[in-house]
């Protein structure tokens, strides 16, 4: 197994790269808000992640598929550097948003996760009241210069989040009393109220019933108005319902990527279509 | 299209059916085994809860009859002819705040020398007039602290000169003893502790009423008394003990929970924290005795911290208990669901504010149980405290930590070993009955707090 | 009093660094630049810069300070006192500090006494100017140095989480310091007493009889560990005996077969046995248990004393049920859900999943519970000083009163033996005999328990 | 290394510590001291046996050092070269009374009249039969001497931590050793012969009384020692030997009668007294006659007064302020 | 709520009942061995299983799919009754093995469960050899007459496994110490080795790769040939590989159940359709 180095290539490089990720061709380009470049990731000795390269277009739904244990978390946890938070997770290659390395040591990792926010795949609320919740970002970033101000940031973050009917009377009542669709559009809330650029989304739905499911889905179809999201899901058919790029992984390997109708009709690889049409997984 | 149910066929069954055979034949036996098994279990769990209803009972048993002790009521006339003092010194104008607490405490001396045993004396024989005794016998029907409670009652009031008053005395240990019947009454005189004239009229005072059992109460007011044995208490120990109780929380409590913290949170895996670890799991297990000797060499030789200090006793106690706050705490720690640190990471926390923000609050439960139990363990801690000279004999209620005292435990360890058996068996146990009283305090308030904070949550 | 000057005059300055910081970054604020961290972290940061140079230069006068002061009296003395011996000088000192602090001295003071006494008042009250100044001046120099770093790009929350976490591992080391601090108090002794006694002859002499101080036969005594060894290990193995089968099958039946209900009853019950004192267990088996089995004793036709191997380990034995069951229920909880379902859905009795798969799965853990168990009962003092009947002789039969190495630290450490003869020494050298027994056992108990927690995660 | 320097810059307490013999007078001293004299604090008694006590004693002068030790011996040469090495100089020797050593066993059995060549006849582990050193052979005490019962022999003694072990050996099996016919020895091998005891019928107490009596109550063929108060506050539970035809008693003590008691002490640490209030006084009340005197509160708790010249004396020298020196214990 | 009462139909009745699950047809109707009628099934307060009523035929594969959380694995432990041994659960309604109610207070649950057997979602050797393993079974329930009895069961179950070749020179080494396909394997062959009439699977390969998914596929064809199978599954292209018969279960209800190629072609009802189509889950 070759050993990571973390920079293997020059910073100068970057732009100039292409990702060379087999793709389905695509029409019409949306800026692009984040770019990978030869991406791996080591968990100890292990290798989970090989050489990913993509780029993630501004406000639009990205999904990333693939079977378990793909790589599809691991990839996701880059783009904020939770993956700084495993014990034992190395990173290699590139990774920039709005063209600066996020990975340079001059920029503090909880800086950019104020700019890039995340969403689990259980909802996981603080054990606070709903209000706190959501005010917590804002106040450890110095957000809001007075409790008008973050009222303000509370009301409006719920009510993106499409919450703030449901829960407007009960502000101070603990988050975690909610349903557990509530819960995960109040961490979509939570998420929202520092304002974001990209917003990162494990599995949201997978702890979800069906009808909470729709919810959300149609929530993120609303946020990509705002937001560059970046959502992981390992139904094929929810990434058929909410995104527009898809990235197809396999084991460590970003397989393809593409407009999300193409990758669904024709993809280039052999291993794409296999997935699709129910093969393996 | 119904599915109709057809047995399977014959040959299918034949090997099947002799392999059921088999493993019927075998049930009988193995369901007998697991009766026995469970039996065991059962017998088991009956043991342990016998050893509790025997071990409390007992202890009660032994223990509650001390909680009464005999008293004398009787008058006491303060006769002019034995309190021979001069009137209490009144302060004059030109006289200094100095001299005149001088000469109040001259009188008081004066007061003191007194033979207020005189006093005691009349009073016991009038109260039986027709009884002969001799002084030493009246004497010792009652505690020989009660001479001092007549001058303390006299110098508050030396209007009572002349005057007669009822005053409820502490009977001796021996009369206690006799009229409980500790001690065997059908023995010969000699190897009685009170004479024939003083067991007798302690038993006319019991049947006319003048002596009375009596709620102890002075056992959780007084401190230890040798020179008066009925009226030793347990207060100085229990001062004593919540001393050290307060030093353990204010150490114990914020070191453990940040090296907890530290060791679970933040510190890389690695040689040294392993080292710290496995340190920590075997300090758990260290034997209370090597730390009463650690605290014998380092606080008292090397920083030449007081004896007998609570203090000290509490800074031994904490090194002891640090390692179970420490241990209770980082399960605790571990306990909460990486979602959470992650949920509080993942909008731009840093690690700090992730763990004093979120992680920690979540354990409070956890770590204030940890703690109660850990200070209940101190609290009832003994070996330790023996070898920093906390087995004083201390007749005052210790003023602050540094001044010198006993412990509960201790204070049981000492009465055990009084001399006088006949009562102070009965008097350990009813210390012991105290300290379990505590303990079993401290643990309900940790089930109840447990309860309310994690109902919140 | 100095104290109290020193303390609130840091403070005053902590309070004033804090105010200056916060207002400081405060205004960079509001004035719409974008700042990295929050006032408070920048505030915060300026009083710590300004508070620790101030405790540093009191941190140094603390440690070197006395050695300063000596010197300095030295230079006040005549040459001719100088030049006593060593003890004579010292005694000297003594004299002048206590002169000066007002304690006063025996005899009359010699005038160069006094006249030291008077230079060393005058030099004592200029060096706490000194002291205190400096350490103004210094905290004033970090506070201004730090408030001019206040800039928008300063990561002032970094630095306070790197102090944070300074502080966090100073905490840790505290474990560590304990144990550093048990085996130095307790090495240099032994080592003392090393000189006295041959380790052959300590670690296996048969026979303890150290003598006595008084005779001048104290040298001469023997002090053969094996008579001790063997009492420690009889006594515990008998606890063990007791404690084993009854809490490995409590542990069983409630993890296993026990309602809610009833698991929620009786554990707090049981676990109640591991919250009462030592010297209650102590009392126990003095008054209660002891007798009751020499009763038993003489009914079966048996020789079983009162206080004996036999009772003390019984009763420590009922003190470690619940530590076993516990630590059983732990381990045993933790095998896999799925191992028992797999035994149980191949047909097999829950006794058979239990013996069969639990247990041996749970093994490693139960192993390590014992262990620790073992290293308890070693380490236990205050049953065994009560119950065993200190009886240092190699005995068989556990009807005997034994010794244990506990029991004899304190008999050695409180008794009338010279403090500075091998009598008194030996303690140390039994306490580290038995911290590194019991470090052997609980190194080997986490081994094995660290083993078995990386199978199953 | 004196952070209690700098805590306890003057203590009005004063501190006592050591023998557990004296402890219970001391304690009861201290505590009458506290009532009687209001402008004083009580002091406190710390155990921790003779040793103990004298080891704090001769830690130095100062705050943080005990102000009196209690004995249940005489100090010795060494720990005085100590404490003079420590700078207390100024050691004042107090002889309180005596304490006399009882042999009780359990109150339902027969009387015992001993002597000490009994006791050494029972225990040691080699008596001399017909002039030779043997095995010792006894079983039951009337084969010692036929005037004893017919009871099989188990002594408790204490151990070698108690002082009270040290003059059971001198005042009794010493003696008991002279009497019993031993053949010539040389100095070692008496030695031996008087310090080597039968561990099938020695008990050795290592701990406090308290263990004694229960070993009588669990085994009542038991004899144990005991001190005279201890012995006295539980006479409805034991039955008292005589010994040499003497009945241990305040009198035959007192009077030297009776061969097995010593005498008992306090030290107080001269540099002290001035310094922490009160010491004078203490000392005078220890020895008055209501405490220490013949009628006494102490006698009534169990010491053994000394004669009143005696006490007179030690109170006279202490007065003076004469300090014990290596050369008057050698 | 209403509570249930332990037998709602009496058992005369069994046999007359049709099951009433909307079914789609089945032409080649296989001897029935197993019968369930209106099995319901609560923990405590809560109905996880609402009258479920299936047969299943001798000698194929029978898949269970549906939603998570729908009662899927809660059905199945009721087939050889590893549902008494969770606390609180309570099952109501009739299920026959072979035509006895194996509810009956006669029938001892130990000897059902070795007619019955059961693989887990998670392989769970004992921490023993693998000789141990596999002999564990027949060992307890006193199977083999002999050493070389033991021996012969033991490696003709791991054959009927497809282990033996794999494990053969190494049957006394820890059976943890094997790949997690292997392991599962294992399982298998563990319970084989009590020769069960029935096997139940809750899905058996959710914790193993595509690779040993596909060799335990095959296994669990072969096995069919012996042994009556009922497998959970949350894969649908899983079912539609190794099942002959599928049921579909939804919120606690068994929604239809049928031959797999019906039911994934032309399904009765309108949930499985939007199922099987990804208009959930
Ligand atoms: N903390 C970790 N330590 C070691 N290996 C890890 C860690 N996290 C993940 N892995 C391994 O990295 C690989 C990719 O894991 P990842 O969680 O990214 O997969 P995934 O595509 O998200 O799968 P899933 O759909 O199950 O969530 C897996 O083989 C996994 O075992
Ligand atoms: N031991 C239990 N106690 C209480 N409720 C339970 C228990 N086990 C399962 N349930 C509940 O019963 C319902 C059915 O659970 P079950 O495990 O049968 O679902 P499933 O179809 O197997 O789901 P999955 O695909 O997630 O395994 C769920 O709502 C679940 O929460
Ligand atoms: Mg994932
Ligand atoms: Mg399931
Ligand atoms: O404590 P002692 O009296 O035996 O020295």
């Amino acid at each position: 197994m070759h050993m990571p180095t973390d920079k293997i290539v020059p910073q100068s490089d970057l732009y100039s790269r292409e990702s060379t990720t087999a793709r389905t061709p695509d029409e019409n380009p949306l800026p692009v808000r984040v770019k990978a470049r030869d991406v791996s990731v080591f968990y100890g000795q292990k290798q989970a992640l090989f050489d990913v390269s993509i780029d993630v277009p501004e406000k639009s739904v990205t999904a990333f598929i693939g079977p378990s244990g793909c790589g599809k978390s691991t990839f996701l946890r880059c783009l904020n550097r939770m993956n700084d938070t495993i014990e034992g997770c190395r990173v290699s290659g590139l990774i920039a948003l709005d063209g600066s390395d996020i990975y340079d040591p001059s920029l503090d990792p909880v800086e950019l996760r104020a700019r890039v926010g995340m969403v689990f795949q259980k909802p996981n609320p603080f054990p606070k009241s709903i209000y706190e919740n959501v005010a917590y970002g804002p106040r450890i970033h110095g957000l809001a210069r007075s409790r008008s101000d973050m009222d303000a940031i509370v009301e409006s973050s719920l009510q993106k989040a499409g919450l703030w009917s449901e829960v407007k009377d009960r502000l101070h009542e603990a988050g975690t009393g909610l349903s557990g669709g509530q819960q995960q559009r109040l961490c979509i809330a939570r998420a929202i109220a520092v304002s974001p650029e990209v917003i990162l989304m494990d599995e949201p739905c997978s702890a979800l019933d069906p009808i909470a499911t729709a919810r959300i889905e149609e929530l993120i179809d609303e946020l990509r108005q705002n937001y560059t999201i970046v959502i992981v899901t390992h139904s094929m058919q929810q990434a058929a319902r909410v995104s527009q790029r898809t990235a197809f992984f396999h084991l460590g390997n970003l397989v393809e990527e593409g407009p999300t109708d193409l990758i669904f009709t024709s993809p280039v690889e052999k291993r794409t279509q296999d997935y699709i049409t129910g093969r393996y997984g | 299209m119904a599915h109709s149910f057809t047995p399977p066929s014959e040959q299918a069954l034949d090997g099947s059916a002799e392999r059921l055979k088999r493993i019927r034949a075998g049930l009988g036996k193995r369901h007998a085994r697991e009766r026995r098994f469970r039996a065991l279990g059962i017998a088991a769990i009956a043991a342990a809860l016998g050893f509790v209803a025997i071990l409390f009972s007992m202890i009660l048993y032994q223990g509650l009859p001390a909680f009464t002790q005999a008293n004398l009521e009787v008058d006491v006339h303060f006769d002019p002819a034995i309190v021979k003092v001069a009137a209490r010194p009144v302060r004059d104008a030109q006289q200094s705040s100095a001299e005149y607490q001088r000469a109040l405490l001259d009188w008081e001396r004066k007061v003191t020398m007194v033979n207020w045993n005189r006093v005691l004396e009349q009073s016991i024989k009038a109260a039986a007039p027709d009884f002969e005794i001799d002084t030493k016998s009246a004497l010792s029907i009652v505690e020989t602290s009660e001479r001092f409670r007549l001058r303390d009652m006299f110098v508050a009031d030396p209007g009572l000169l002349g005057q007669t008053v009822k005053v409820k005395m502490l009977a001796s240990a021996n009369a206690d003893n006799w009229l409980k019947g500790n001690i065997d009454r059908s023995l010969p005189d000699t190897q009685q502790q009170l004479s024939p004239s003083a067991r007798m009229l302690s038993d006319r005072f019991m049947e006319d009423g003048q002596m009375r059992f009596a709620f102890a109460w002075h056992i959780f007011t007084n401190s230890d008394s040798r020179s008066a044995p009925a009226s030793a208490g347990l207060a100085g120990a229990f001062i004593g003990s919540l001393y050290m109780m307060l030093v353990v929380i204010v150490l114990a409590v914020p070191i453990g929970v940040m090296s907890a913290v530290y060791l679970e949170e933040f510190a890389p895996k690695n040689k040294f924290t392993d080292f710290i670890e496995v340190n920590i799991n075997n300090l758990a297990a260290v034997p209370s005795i090597v730390f009463g000797l650690l605290g014998a060499a380092v606080f008292i030789n090397y920083f030449r911290l007081p004896l007998s200090a609570p203090l000290v006793g509490g800074l031994v106690l904490t090194l002891m208990t640090l390692p179970t706050i420490i241990i209770a705490t980082r399960s605790a720690l571990r306990a909460v669901p990486p979602s959470l640190r992650q949920a509080a990471l993942g909008i731009g926390a840093s690690k700090t504010q992730t763990v004093f923000h979120h992680v920690l609050p979540v354990t409070y439960p956890g770590i204030l149980t940890a703690t109660i139990i850990g200070v209940a363990q101190a609290l009832g801690e003994t070996a330790p405290l023996l070898l920093i000279g906390m087995n004083a004999f201390v007749a005052q209620i210790p003023g602050s930590p540094l001044e010198p005292s006993s412990a509960l435990p201790v204070q049981i360890y000492l009465w055990q070993g009084n001399e006088n058996r006949n009562f102070f068996e009965a008097r350990t146990s009813a210390a012991i009955i105290v300290l379990l009283g505590l303990m079993l305090m401290l643990n309900a308030i940790a089930i109840f707090l447990r309860a309310r904070l994690e109902r919140r949550k | 009093m100095n104290t109290a000057i020193v303390a609130s005059l840091l403070l005053l300055m902590l309070g004033f660094a804090y105010q200056l910081g916060w207002s400081r970054s405060r205004n960079m604020a509001v004035s719409g630049v974008k700042i990295h961290s929050r006032p408070a972290y920048h505030a915060s940061l300026v009083a710590f810069w300004a508070l620790l140079p101030a405790l540093l230069v009191l941190g140094l006068w603390a440690l070197f300070g006395d050695t300063a002061t000596r010197t300095y009296i030295l230079a006040q003395l005549p040459t001719e006192i100088t030049s006593l011996t060593a003890a004579d000088l010292e005694v000297t000192i003594r004299r002048i500090r206590q002169i000066e602090s007002g304690f006063g001295v025996v005899g009359e003071a010699q005038t160069y006494e006094n006249s030291a006494a008077q230079a060393l008042r005058e030099f004592r009250a200029l060096t706490f100017a000194f002291v205190v100044a400096t350490a103004a001046a210094t905290g004033a120099v970090g506070l201004f140095l730090a408030q001019r770093r206040i800039n928008p790009r300063l990561r002032a929350r970094n630095e306070i989480e790197r102090i944070v976490r300074v502080l966090l591992i100073g905490c840790s080391v505290v474990a560590i310091l304990t144990t550093v601090g048990i085996v130095a108090s307790l090495l240099a002794e032994a080592f003392r007493f090393f000189t006295f006694v041959s380790p052959i002859d300590f670690f296996f002499g048969t026979v303890w009889s150290p003598g006595f101080s008084s005779t001048g036969a104290g040298a001469s005594g023997k002090y053969g560990l094996l008579p001790l060894l063997w009492g420690t290990l009889m006594v515990a193995a008998i606890a063990i005996l007791v404690a084993l089968p009854i809490g490995l099958m409590t542990a069983i039946y409630l993890t296993q077969y026990a309602t809610p209900r009833v698991r929620g009853i009786v554990k707090p019950i049981i676990e109640l046995l591991a919250g009462i004192p030592t010297i209650v267990y102590g009392f126990f088996a003095l008054v209660t248990v002891g007798p009751f089995l020499a009763g038993i004793g003489s009914a079966l036709g048996l020789d079983i004393r009162a206080t004996s191997a036999l009772t003390a380990g019984v009763v420590m034995g009922v003190m470690i049920i619940p530590f076993i069951s516990s630590l059983s229920d732990d381990v045993i909880r933790q095998v896999p859900l799925a191992m028992r379902d797999g035994s149980l859905g191949l047909g097999a009795t829950q006794s058979e999943t239990i013996r069969r798969v639990v247990i041996p799965a749970a093994l490693p853990g139960i192993v390590g519970a014992f262990l620790l168990a073992v290293s308890r009962a070693i380490g236990e003092t205050m049953i065994v000083v009560l119950a065993a009947g200190n009886s240092p002789f190699l005995r068989l039969n556990p009807g005997e009163p034994v010794s244990t190495v506990t029991v004899t630290i304190v008999n050695q450490l409180t008794g009338d033996t010279d403090f500075a003869s091998p009598q008194s020494l030996v303690a140390f050298a039994l306490g580290l005999t038995l911290f590194v027994m019991t470090l052997i056992l609980n190194v080997a108990a986490l081994f094995i328990v660290r083993r078995y927690r990386e199978q199953y995660d | 290394a004196s952070l209690g320097a700098a805590s306890a810059q003057s203590r009005d307490t004063m501190q006592i510590a050591g023998s557990s013999t004296v402890l219970p007078f001391s304690s009861i001293v201290a505590e009458e001291f506290g009532q009687a004299f209001p402008e004083f604090k009580t002091p406190v008694v710390g155990s921790g046996g003779t040793g103990g006590g004298l080891r704090q004693f001769c830690a130095g002068v100062g705050d943080n050092t005990i102000d009196i030790a209690n004995a249940s011996r005489r100090m010795k040469a060494a720990e005085i070269e100590s404490c003079n090495a420590a700078g207390v100089n100024d050691i004042r020797e107090i002889q309180i009374g005596y304490d006399g050593i009882v042999f009780a066993s359990n109150a339902s059995k027969g009387e015992f009249a001993l002597e000490p060549v009994h006791v050494f006849k029972a225990i040691a582990a080699q008596v001399a039969v017909d002039g030779k050193l043997v095995d010792n052979p006894y079983k039951s005490w009337n084969e010692i001497d036929a005037s004893l019962p017919n009871q099989p022999i188990s002594l408790a003694i204490p151990a070698s931590n108690h002082g009270t072990r040290e003059v059971f050996q001198e005042k009794v099996i010493a003696d008991g050793a002279k009497a019993a016919g031993l053949p010539e020895l040389s100095k070692e091998e008496l030695e031996k012969v008087t310090t080597t005891f039968r561990q099938d019928v020695v008990i050795e107490i290592a701990g406090d009384y308290t263990e004694t009596l229960s070993r009588l109550q669990s085994n009542a063929d038991t004899i144990g020692v005991f001190g005279l108060s201890f012995y006295d506050q539980n006479r409805d539970t034991l039955k008292v030997a005589t010994v040499s035809g003497v009945t241990p008693s305040l009198e035959t003590v007192a009077a030297g009668e009776y061969p097995v008691s010593r005498p008992l002490y306090f030290y107080v640490k001269g540099e002290h007294i001035g310094t922490v209030p009160g010491i004078n006084e203490f000392v005078e009340f220890y020895l008055s006659e209501q405490m220490a005197g013949l009628g006494g509160t102490l006698e009534a708790a169990g010491l053994i007064p000394a004669p009143a010249e005696e006490t007179a004396a030690v109170l006279a020298a202490f007065q003076e302020g004469k300090a014990l020196t290596v050369d008057a214990v050698k």
